[in-house]
């Protein structure tokens, strides 16, 4: 692990603005970049529309600047690797994306994250903008029941956006919509396991070490410090330690409709997610925990780190409806409940 | 050197100075942040006080306007937790010296004590929580009854050092370390290494003494 | 790379068949597998629908048994890693999505699948059935445009199933069908670099060698041998290193609207393939080639292999029509043109 | 030994010690494969030849039965290439023994070109393409003037290896191996190996003598 991993990149340290580029070219016309900035924003957004603004630290692709589309994101602002965007980049974004609604700001629960996007919120509603924040608590590894605000936003980021995204597109009031937010955070679980580090190309260090036969249970999305340090497992019994963590978080009891996300933080394979989905399903079914709808993907990514995280949602009726309504970006194009 | 403490020309060179430091030490934060983070501080603080150089050439009227400019210029391009509380340290400390036109002793203690609350403010923490917070707050300390610039930039430098080695002994409550829990014990904050860059740096400049600074004052 | 790559599995000999499971159980009740077999398909195939049969290795997931599902496949035969299906389960996945219109079968060009669905062909055929066959050839960089048959079908497989699944849904007749996935292959190239090798969980050996500072161009998705092995370069370079082989060789030329992928091998950062597209966008605007649609993502793996490759497919309406219609399965959603 | 051949029960125990051979030589081939293929051929023909065990477990009332069985029982397990290749060898040569109640050398040398012409069709090859009908070409033509059934699958099994050694200079122009061009050069052909394997053990079986065979067939 001491050399550099091998990239595919130019400069490392362009690494961000040119990935902004190709994204705003990947999306075939549905979004811009701000000139001079790293913030991207929907084209053809509609006069009274509440607007939803999503960011954070980039080097987690497709996550966030890759959910600003339909029906999901209206602009996000992106930071540089694992480094929350400055309040400026949010302002600017969120300036950018409102329509006379307000505007809800979306993004995971870190200190950096909290801070600039608080920043620019202050900036803003000097200016009269109605801002409301929902920040996205999920990772159960992160912190006890009782310390929800102390929680990091993992892979519950993919759910939120989705269902958050569709709210502010079908409801006309910033409050209706950060009320389905606070529900929706209100009721997701996650929790992710490592099996290899990755690295942040300006340094091309990896951000943690784990031995060839380890695993860290519970490690956050940067490498931060999980629950258990322990030998590699098999896939049922990651799986069932996983859940046994999420499941009597919430809790989650028999006779739930949840949605089930399966997300990969980079290099593990799908073929060992869908491993792990047969024993999930097992454990949920003994539950009498029914899945409305499974993602299994990779959306919320720490550079080439291999391990995968699951997230669990609670649903009623109100979060079904916006969870399967139909949506497209570049990282996570849905075609909605047939 | 001069009791009188510098002017607004010496501040900027004195900014400039600090910016020069915390670049060339992007190594020693960045495996800071590696043992108890998520490896990207001194890469950031690069960022940053790449921009604060930028930002000082076209100089600074007022010595506020300088500490502001820095605090600005980190805020606008270093991103994170850092570029947010090392911002507040600039911008904060920069409102407690409007309209002076040297700062000395008094102007640095009022700097941090400013500093100090607006960062505090900020992030939400008080001391003992493994933060630049822990630092600062030496630091501020440490300067209560130096008698002049020369002596009260020591202190502080001294107390942030103190500090630095002080956050070793804490367990991160707030930050991407919080989840190391215990495992955080031993290793000192990134943040706060930081901040006893940035001090060691303008004790530095301030005591390299008359031909450099007084010359100026002359 | 002497011990084994870590990965999250039960007993390794039995990942195929478990991974199988669980992709059924990710597609929330829109397939099922057959009894006893490694072999999906789609609940609910209405009567008269010309079938798709698809399929191929395991070990590429979600290509190709995660591509089962609305306007895609109606079935897919898996293989175990790396490795065609047998005759038999070819033959009862046909069996089981025929609907008395006929069945086309859609895979990658391997001397391995050609000569198993050949024989599950004949035996289709004895019993009356009409099979088509269409081979995926789109690797530019496996053999020389005159010698198109010998070439190896990778990410093309993407745009095929996609297509050619709108067309087998929207379209009443084998030969309609067959037409336009010939067509459609017809204009279908891409080529792929590799960047580190993935490695099959029963061996956990790599599949091949490569130094820390090499990449290797126009290599195959089972680490078969490319065009050139050389340093790390960077992104733009690769870019142009690949777009140099792939526009020549159609030829695309200026005023065509054409598809566009980057498909993730495994382990290569979504951030990558963006900063790539950036530098394929700007190639492609000089040269006057329109992108109509832009598909960036992870479809056609190797395990864990670092690398991507870019596939580029010229249009025409009737391709467009179907591109864009919306469709969806585990490993493949889309909204559709909004 | 016994120049009358071997009935239908010998045949089967000679087809489980073949698969017993190639099991135990699965790493042989998968690094042969790693070498210029996808490393998957010696776990592909465990998988097949541990299922011919199976299938033979139900034992053979006729010789061809005997072959087409474990062709089919590779056919359906092994997959890839080689699954269908191997498959068509077996099935393929079965057919040429339809009715037989004992094999000689006539019936190997039946069985030996009536496989390699059913691999050559179905795998659309001919020899110098790398394969193992190289080895399979080069292991019937061996067989031409052999008296006996010993003397037969010892020709055999020393003509595959051969052929084994003909690929190494071969450049393969078919299956995952034709990528390479002139760097396949050097390296032998992993379905070539697989054929040697079987042939050795089909030889070792009859050596192996009058009480293993002559005295079943007493
Ligand atoms: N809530 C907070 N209040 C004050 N300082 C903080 C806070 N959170 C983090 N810090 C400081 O920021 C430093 C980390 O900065 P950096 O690594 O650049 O940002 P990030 O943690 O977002 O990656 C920590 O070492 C700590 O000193
Ligand atoms: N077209 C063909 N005709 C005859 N034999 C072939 C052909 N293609 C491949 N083979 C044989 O199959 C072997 C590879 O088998 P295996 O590795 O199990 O399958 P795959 O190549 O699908 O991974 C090669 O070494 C070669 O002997
Ligand atoms: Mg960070
Ligand atoms: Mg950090
Ligand atoms: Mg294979
Ligand atoms: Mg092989």
């Amino acid at each position: 692990m001491a050399k550099a991993v091998k990239k595919i990149l130019n400069d490392p340290r362009k690494a961000v603005t040119e990935m902004i580029d190709g994204l705003v070219l990947a999306s075939d016309g549905m979004t811009r970049r701000l000139p001079g900035l790293d913030a991207i924003v929907r084209n053809h957004l509609p006069e009274g529309k509440v607007a939803l603004l999503i960011g954070g630290g980039s080097g987690h692709e497709p996550i966030f600047h890759g959910f600003v589309g339909h029906n999901l994101g209206d602009g996000a602002a992106c930071g540089q690797f694992f480094a929350a965007p400055a309040p400026h980049i949010i302002y600017e974004a969120a300036k950018a994306v409102h329509r006379g609604k307000g505007i809800l700001f979306l993004y995971g629960n870190y200190a950096g994250d909290n801070m600039n996007f608080d920043i620019a919120a202050e900036m803003l509603q000097d200016e009269g903008i109605d801002i409301r924040t929902v920040r996205v608590t999920d990772d159960v590894a992160a912190a006890p029941p009782e310390r929800t605000h102390d929680r990091r936003g993992i892979a519950g980021d993919v759910l939120m956006i989705k269902i958050t995204g569709a709210a502010a597109a079908a409801l006309d009031s910033l409050d209706e919509v950060e009320r389905v937010a606070r529900k929706a955070v209100a009721n997701v679980r996650s929790m992710g396991v490592a099996v290899s580090a990755g690295s942040i190309p300006e340094t091309g260090k990896p951000t943690f070490e784990l031995a060839d036969d380890e695993i860290e249970v519970g490690m956050g999305a940067h490498g931060e410090a999980g629950i258990a340090r322990q030998k590699l497992a098999p896939a049922d019994a990651v799986a069932e330690a996983l859940l046994d963590r999420i499941l009597p978080d919430l809790p989650f009891a028999q006779g739930d409709e949840v949605a089930l996300v399966i997300n990969n933080l980079g290099a593990t394979t799908m073929m060992e997610m869908l491993v792990v989905n047969r024993r999930i399903r097992e454990v949920l079914q003994e539950r009498g925990i029914n899945v409305h709808r499974t993602e299994v993907g990779t959306w919320l990514t720490v550079q080439e780190m291999a391990g995968f995280s699951v997230t669990i949602m609670k649903l009623d009726a109100e979060l079904k409806r916006f969870l399967d309504m139909p949506c497209h970006s570049v990282g996570f194009s849905r075609m909605g409940a047939a | 050197m001069s009791d009188t403490g510098l002017g607004p020309e010496d501040v900027v060179g004195m900014l400039r100075a600090v910016a020069r430091a915390v670049i060339d030490r992007v190594n020693v934060l960045t495996d800071a942040d590696l043992a108890i983070g998520d490896g990207d501080h001194g890469i950031g603080m690069r960022r940053g006080f790449e921009a604060v150089l930028t930002s000082l050439d076209v100089g600074a009227p007022t010595i506020d306007a300088a500490f502001r400019l820095t605090g600005m210029a980190i805020l606008a391009n270093t991103g994170g937790a850092a570029g947010a509380v090392f911002g507040t340290l600039f911008t904060s400390g920069a409102k407690s010296l409007m309209g002076a036109d040297r700062i000395d002793a008094e102007g640095i203690r009022r700097f941090l004590a400013a500093a100090q609350e607006g960062v505090a403010k900020r992030g939400g923490v008080i001391e003992g929580q493994k933060t630049m917070l822990d630092a600062l707050a030496h630091a501020a300390r440490a300067t209560s009854d130096a008698a002049d610039l020369t002596a009260c930039l020591k202190a502080a430098a001294q107390g942030a050092q103190v500090g630095v080695e002080a956050t070793k002994s804490m367990v991160a409550t707030t930050g991407k370390a919080r989840s190391l829990g215990e495992r955080s014990l031993g290793y000192p904050d990134p943040g706060a290494i930081s901040v006893a860059i940035i001090l060691s740096a303008m004790r530095d400049y301030v005591s390299s003494g008359i031909d450099d600074i007084g010359g100026r004052n002359g």
